[in-house]
């Protein structure tokens, strides 16, 4: 595999890590964050410092990283989480911005210059295992009581509080969980990258993830999955049209929103299950549609 | 005045109704019984287009409906929306000059003002209020009150008594009454069928998306299989 | 029989307006008890108060002898008070039975790293609640639209839906806004049926506010009456039906 | 005809064409592109005996890291160029090194003036080059010039706290002007995508410094040289090698009339002005610094091409090494030990009557 | 003194740039109810349209500033056209428009970029650069003219939508834009009216900050500014829109003079989220409570 195919597998794969976190906040709590970017940074000079600094295994590194990302986001949780909508959303955006500002300030850790000599510890093969933990315990979790439940805060946040889920804390446990998935991802980057600078985690690189869920179909794994892997190959694709390029980029994300009704997998979950029980959906469809026009065609 | 031909909508694939056809004279009381997801509400969407029709025809004075709904209302058909959507950012006042929307004449609009004030005395009371914060039964009144203000000739009502209380439910029929005596011509949908049947000329009655029975309304009133399924104890009791 | 539900003193302000005022009333334990009153007399918002959604002004709600004023929604739930809701308010976009099946998320306890790790623990309790679910759903005739998407339920479904979603919670108290709302008088009686098999079958105790007479009549042991925002009788149904002031103010002196 | 058509050797160039460092990308990938027509139209290239044309195979990366790596990573493995030019951002050329290595392509960077795009932990990264001074340097000579030339005494900072160029020239002038004797009396920053500097303008103007350092981008110096004035200020504002630009005039006007900034050349050198020239008449608009040091680094390689043993990117490295040429930005004489040009001198310019004027050369000590 | 009275300047100046933008954002705000983050590159447009109204065309400034915001609302209209209605017409969440306004806004700055480039345009200049002194405290003479169009602007605005007819359409279109058409309402042809006056805003705005500073690509990154000043101010409040605006700048200048300007925007931050904190909806934003 050339070296570039496989740099771009790998950075969709770790594109993947942070888009299976944010999806569970935005496709399953409905909660929409402007500010992963900097749930990522977190995870990234964390990482970088227990490796570079402390000379630590790769490992201790990402569970830093998740562990400080999962922290931040509780903190930021507990005064921001009772927001609503574009509120929240501020939030996470000012939070994002906010982080940004403070690692440029920062000249211990290289401030806005970077931080060049991160061991270069992300490989294919870590990165997919990884990618695959996450899609498994991702999809546990949203199966489960818990992922349930946010799934009601999202559908009617009443009727959920009403039916005894603290909206509160599901809220904060989707959040918390996705600002780790973020984390991991930042570690990953930066190792891959083998340098971090704030400038990489702009609100830019937020709303390019946010983009992937949507793209992908909300509240489906298998749709940012796909999402991760088509919207990271894309751009490159494109490369070839030079400066048209980011042109194009804008035309498919309004295309695939004004095309695809609901992202390119919404609600659609990709299992053996699923695809049997779509197949036979559109059979029945199909046998509806002919009934239909048998019955028009006989009532006029 | 109205003409339904064969009308067929569907939901992506759940079909709502499934070739209907009914007419409203000029003048009238015409009534829609039919149990709970028996297609009424989708029927009056249709008119009022919101649905696009899979099939089917209507006519609405001797010319074709109107594709968009404003259109169809600037025709004369103004449609009381089940679940009753009033402007919940607005105040009663406004709630209520909004449906004079599309009319220019000052006086009349105000002497139909009062009119509604006078039929809904709580409307009155609280027309600065915002009508998102209105109880149900005060937004339904609202929303007749609204009604009655685009002056239409045709007023498609959905489940006006929605709601409301036994006293209410009372006013309601009157008011249709009185409407109808303004001269308008109404097309009722109602779960409350006894009454329904009480106040109009004609009835249909709506199963699963089709017609199964049409005629006078009293003669539906008094059709043994109508009266076991839609009247139940009231007419069980008054009869 | 002794009361599950006592409100004291009931008062809630919108601005100027006291919606609710002053409002005393008990439910009995294991009871159906009815409140009426005209539109806007403050009955939605009293279950509003008692569930937690609106912070009370002043009084108190005590429930089983303790006092549950200003309650979180979601801690009532667990003390053991459910609701429906007068504009329903259902998971749209979800299944029947994923409606149901969240709402019984109480009747389990294995924690996070169970579910992501899909831990014995996991496998045993969802299994149980899906059960559970299905049960609930059977017994309010439902099963066979289990996998419909809750929002292209007929409207007298989805109001079945909201109470059995209410039920998974093992409830001893229900609430109940308008179930009857937009029925026709045959699917009434069905629903009056369906509320006395639920209150004997789960044995617990509900309170519902109704404008169908034929219901609150039939159904209720216990009436109380709300006309703007204070309580105007309270009694047996013949004696409300008798009150001078609640067919005056309320059910019409046709009736 | 019987010519025989020449073997092509393919260069990279990446940078940003679109995002909001397009300007500089564009006008180095045009300069590319229209050095390489004129050296092919000249015949080319000979390397080890023989003839080669030159193919410029160029990609946008937004000015971002992450795809940066991406190109370098698909410059190298899917076009087979034996060499890469630019970037010009030090964020974007530290982390392509270890791609670099394992390809053994070297690089040019042309406006990188982070001291880390070359050297890491005191060691040299063998394939990173660059054309242009580094920051500390580029620094010291600012702290010089205002403080024993222009005499000042009292310095004000403005600088870009989320930009790596501006900080790092903002901490070595800081270290140089203290290490002189002067005193810092302001120390302000903005942020990246700000265009109102006026709050921390006034706070500087409350503490009346001689000079305002001001070590950024041309579209800000312009604007906050133009708050400056509105707000009364009379000092005079230095600047780095972000300021030259026709634009810079053209926006600051009389606001940037009578400052001084630190250059890599001196625009009336008549090599320069050959080069502006010919830039102008191929493509209708001005040149911007990066055109010049792209220029050089084309020159610089051409030269390593000349030299090399074979055409690859080991033997362009390994001649790049012992590169001494003369460039229209001056005397570039590489280091093996830092791969960075040393003991280039600054070129110190003034403004004045809306041209830049060179003043002297000037190299700190 | 002189200081604190030329910061409050500085502050009004910055918080009156804020406010021109902010006020088109949440006017198409309230009507659609989601972010429209095309609003940013539509301003840039108008920056643009003026520009070469008046370096191209060599319009007089008047005669440019009007095709400049007629310009933007032809643009902004279009835009609806073809990334909103077909999204409106099936009521789809208000996550899609977010995400089809994103992708309107990297189409619309780098469409700019591929054509005519990426370099910085300077307005001709039009009232002077010189500012007028009070004491020692210097108003830029564009800060005023700015001021006082943003305070009419606003002012038309409300009473259009208060007091005429329209202008209760739209709000009545705001809230249920079937309940709209039932009253008649041709819906479309509010929405339309609403984002061509949201791009007549957005011109206007565009014009004077490319007067003010420069016009670029990258303009419309500014906007996330005052989209922080619309939410902070209350989000759909026109009146809120402005407050949120004017705050945000003295704010931010207060922070940068007198504070820290290294953390002006995460001092701003921490005070935006303290107010979000007492007051959920932002400044102006109604605060009822949820009706259940
Ligand atoms: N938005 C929708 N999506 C899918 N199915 C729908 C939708 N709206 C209605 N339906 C289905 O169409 C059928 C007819 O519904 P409709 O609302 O017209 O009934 P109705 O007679 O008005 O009943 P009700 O008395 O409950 O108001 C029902 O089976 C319902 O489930
Ligand atoms: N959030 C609120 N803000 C302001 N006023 C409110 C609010 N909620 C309810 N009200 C007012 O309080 C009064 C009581 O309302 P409530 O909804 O409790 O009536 P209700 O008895 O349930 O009537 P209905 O039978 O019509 O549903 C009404 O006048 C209503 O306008
Ligand atoms: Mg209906
Ligand atoms: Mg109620």
């Amino acid at each position: 595999m050339s070296s570039y195919l496989e740099g771009i597998i790998m950075l969709s794969g770790i594109n993947l890590i942070a888009v299976l976190g944010l999806s569970l906040l935005t496709g399953f709590a409905g909660l929409f964050s402007f500010g992963h970017a900097g749930f990522m940074a977190i995870g990234a000079y964390s990482a970088a410092i227990c490796t570079t600094i402390f000379k630590l295994p790769f490992f201790v590194g990402i569970a830093a990283a998740a562990a400080a990302a999962a922290g931040a986001s509780w903190l930021i949780g507990r005064a921001t989480l009772r927001l609503k909508g574009d509120y929240f959303c501020i939030a996470t955006l000012g939070f994002g911005e906010a982080i940004r500002l403070i690692l440029d300030n920062f000249q211990g850790l290289g401030g806005a210059r970077g931080w060049p000599g991160i061991p270069p510890h992300t490989t294919l093969v870590n990165i997919l295992i990884l990618d695959v933990i996450g899609v498994v315990l991702l999809a546990n979790l949203v199966r489960s009581r818990h992922g349930r439940n946010m799934i009601a805060v999202r559908e009617e946040e009443l009727a959920a509080q009403v039916a005894g889920i603290n909206t509160f804390k599901y809220k904060m446990l989707a959040l918390v969980v996705s600002a780790a998935y973020a984390g991991v991802a930042g570690a990953l980057l930066g190792h891959y990258m083998t340098f971090i600078q704030p400038k990489m985690f702009s609100m830019v690189k937020s709303t390019e993830l946010t983009i992937i869920v949507i793209f992908g179909g909300l509240g489906s794994i298998s749709g940012s999955v796909l999402g991760a892997v088509v919207l990271t190959f894309l751009p490159e694709l494109l490369r070839a049209v030079d400066k048209w390029r980011l042109v194009v980029y804008g035309l498919a994300v309004i295309g695939i929103m004004i095309g695809r009704p609901r992202g390119l997998m919404g609600g659609f979950e990709l299992t053996p299950k699923s695809v049997r029980a779509h197949f036979a959906r559109l059979r029945e469809a199909k046998a509806a549609r002919a009934d239909q026009a048998a019955e028009e065609k006989g009532g006029l | 005045m109205l003409n339904v031909e064969n009308l067929h909508v569907a939901y992506g694939g759940i079909r709502a109704l499934k070739g209907v056809s009914l007419r409203v004279e000029e003048g009238e009381i015409v009534t829609i019984i039919g149990a709970n997801g028996a297609g009424k509400s989708t029927l009056l969407n249709a008119i009022s287009g919101f649905l696009k029709p899979a099939a089917g025809t209507m006519s609405f004075k001797g010319k074709p409906l109107g594709r968009r709904p404003d259109i169809i209302v600037r025709d004369g058909i103004c449609h009381v929306p089940e679940g009753r959507l009033v402007f919940a950012n607005l105040s009663v006042e406004n709630n209520l000059a909004m449906g004079a929307y599309l009319r220019n004449d000052k006086k009349a609009v105000a002497a139909d003002l009062e009119r509604v004030y006078s039929l809904f005395p709580r409307l009155a009371e609280r027309s600065k209020q915002s009508a998102g914060t209105l109880s149900g039964g005060e937004q339904q009144m609202l929303a007749m009150g609204r009604a009655l203000m685009t002056d239409g000739d045709l007023v498609l009502m959905d489940e006006p008594s929605l709601g409301l209380a036994p006293l209410l439910v009372q006013t309601v029929f009157e008011i249709i009454g009185e409407i109808h005596k303004l001269g308008k011509t109404i097309l009722l949908v109602e779960q409350n069928a006894f009454r329904a049947l009480s106040v109009a000329d004609r009835a249909y009655v709506l199963e699963q998306g089709r017609i199964v029975k049409e005629g006078k309304a009293s003669d539906v009133a008094a059709d043994p299989a109508v009266r076991d399924s839609y009247l139940g104890a009231e007419s069980k009791a008054g009869g | 029989m002794s009361d599950i539900l006592q409100v004291r003193g009931l008062t809630k302000r919108f601005g100027g307006l006291a919606a609710v005022n002053e409002v005393d009333f008990n439910v009995r334990e294991g009871g159906i008890s009815g409140l009426i009153g005209p539109n806007g007399a403050g009955k939605t918002t009293i279950f509003n108060l008692i569930t937690g959604v609106y912070k009370v002004t002043s009084g108190s709600v005590s429930f089983e002898g303790k006092d549950i004023t200003d309650t979180e929604p979601y801690r009532i739930a667990d003390i053991g008070i459910t609701r429906t809701f007068q504009n329903i308010r259902l998971f749209k976009n979800l299944t029947v039975f994923d409606n149901v099946l969240t709402a019984c998320h109480a009747s389990a306890s294995y924690n996070l790293a169970d579910s992501l790790l899909r831990l014995p623990r996991f496998r045993r309790e969802e299994k149980t609640l899906k059960e559970k679910a299905l049960e609930l759903l059977s017994i309010l005739g439902l099963a066979d639209r289990k996998d419909a998407i809750a929002n292209g339920l007929p409207y007298g479904l989805q109001r079945r839906l909201e109470i059995t979603r209410a039920l998974a919670l093992d409830p001893r108290l229900l609430l109940l806004d308008e179930p009857a709302a937009g029925m026709n008088p045959d699917e009434t009686e069905q629903l009056m049926r369906l509320i006395g098999d639920i209150r004997n079958r789960f044995k617990l105790s509900v309170l519902v506010i109704e404008h169908h007479m034929d219901l609150v009549m039939g159904l209720c042991e216990h009436i109380v009456v709300l006309n703007f925002g204070q309580k105007l009788a309270d009694g047996t149904p013949d004696a409300i039906r008798g009150d001078k002031r609640v067919v005056e103010a309320y059910l019409g002196g046709g009736e | 005809g019987g010519a025989q058509k020449a073997d092509v050797i393919k260069v990279g160039w990446f940078g940003a064409l679109t995002g909001d460092q397009a300007v500089w990308g564009n006008n180095e990938f045009n300069t590319v592109k229209m050095l390489f027509e004129e050296i092919n139209a000249a015949g080319g290239v000979t390397v080890a005996g023989k003839v080669y044309t030159l193919e410029a195979v160029g990609y946008d990366n937004k000015g971002d890291a992450q795809e940066a790596v991406n190109v370098v990573r698909r410059l190298t493995s899917q076009d087979k160029v034996i060499a890469i030019l630019g970037p010009n951002a030090s964020g974007n050329a530290i982390p392509i090194a270890p791609i670099l290595e394992s390809a053994k392509v070297p690089d040019i960077a042309t406006v990188a003036t982070n001291p880390k795009v070359t050297v890491l932990d005191g060691k040299v990264k063998p394939y990173n080059f660059r054309v242009c001074f580094i920051d500390p340097y580029q620094g010291a000579v600012a702290a010089g010039y205002a403080y024993e030339v222009l005499g000042s005494r009292k310095a004000a900072v403005l600088y870009d706290v989320s930009d790596d160029y501006s900080q790092g020239l903002r901490q070595f002038f800081v270290e140089n002007f203290k290490k002189l004797g002067g005193e810092i009396v302001a120390d302000e920053s903005f942020k990246s995508g700000d265009v109102d500097f006026r709050p921390q303008l006034s706070k500087i103007k409350s503490q009346n410094p001689d000079i305002i350092f001001m070590p950024y981008f041309f579209k800000e110096v312009a604007l906050s040289a133009n708050q400056a004035r509105e707000l009364g200020m009379t000092q005079v504002m230095m600047g780095g090698d972000g300021w030259p630009s026709e634009q810079l005039i053209s926006m600051g006007g009389a606001a940037v009339e009578g400052c001084y900034f630190v250059n890599h050349l001196d625009y009336d050198d008549p090599d320069v002005a050959d080069y502006k020239a010919r830039y102008l008449k191929k493509y209708g608009i001005e040149t911007e610094l990066n055109g010049y040091l792209v220029h050089d680094a084309v020159l610089m390689l051409v030269d390593a091409l000349k030299r090399a043993d074979k055409p690859d990117g080991e033997s362009v490295a390994k001649a790049l090494e012992s590169t001494n040429i003369k460039g229209i930005t001056g005397k570039i004489a590489i280091s093996p030990e830092t791969h960075n040009p040393e003991g280039k001198d600054a070129a110190i310019i003034k403004i004045i009557g809306g041209k830049y004027k060179f003043q002297q050369k000037y190299a700190a000590k | 003194m002189a200081q604190f009275l030329q910061q409050m300047v500085n502050g009004l100046s910055i918080g009156s740039v804020y406010a021109l933008m902010a006020v088109g954002y949440s006017l198409v705000y309230s009507i659609m109810n989601f972010s429209n983050f095309a609003h940013g590159g539509v301003i840039m447009f108008g920056a643009y349209f003026g520009f070469f109204a008046m370096t191209q065309l060599k319009l007089p400034f008047p005669a440019a500033f009007a095709v400049a915001f007629v310009g933007t609302a032809v643009l902004a209209v279009v835009i609806e056209r073809i990334a909103y209605k077909p999204l409106r017409e099936r009521n789809a969440p208000f996550l899609y428009f977010i995400i089809s306004a994103m992708g309107a806004s990297i189409f619309l700055e780098n469409i700019i970029i591929a054509t005519i480039g990426p370099t910085f345009r300077t307005y001709p200049d039009v009232f002077g650069r010189t500012s007028i002194s009070l004491g020692s405290v210097a108003i830029g003479r564009l800060d005023l003219i700015m001021f006082v169009i943003s305070a009419v602007c606003l002012a038309g605005l409300v009473l259009f939508i208060e007091k005429t007819k329209i202008g209760r359409a739209i709000q009545a279109s705001a809230y249920n834009m079937k309940a709209a058409a039932l009253m008649g309402v041709n819906t479309d042809r509010v929405v339309m009216i609403v984002f061509a006056l949201g791009g007549m805003l957005a011109g206007i705005a565009g014009v004077f900050f490319g007067m003010k500073y420069t016009v670029y690509p990258q303009i419309g990154n500014i906007t996330t500014k005052s989209f922080v000043a619309a939410v902070f101010g209350g989000l759909g409040s026109l009146p809120g829109a402005v407050l949120g605006s004017v705050l945000l700048g003295i704010i931010e200048t207060l922070v940068a003079g007198y504070l820290s300007s290294q953390f002006r925007d995460l001092i701003a931050f921490v005070i935006l989220i303290g107010v979000l904190v007492f007051r959920p909806t932002g400044i102006m934003g109604k605060t009822t409570e949820d009706k259940a």
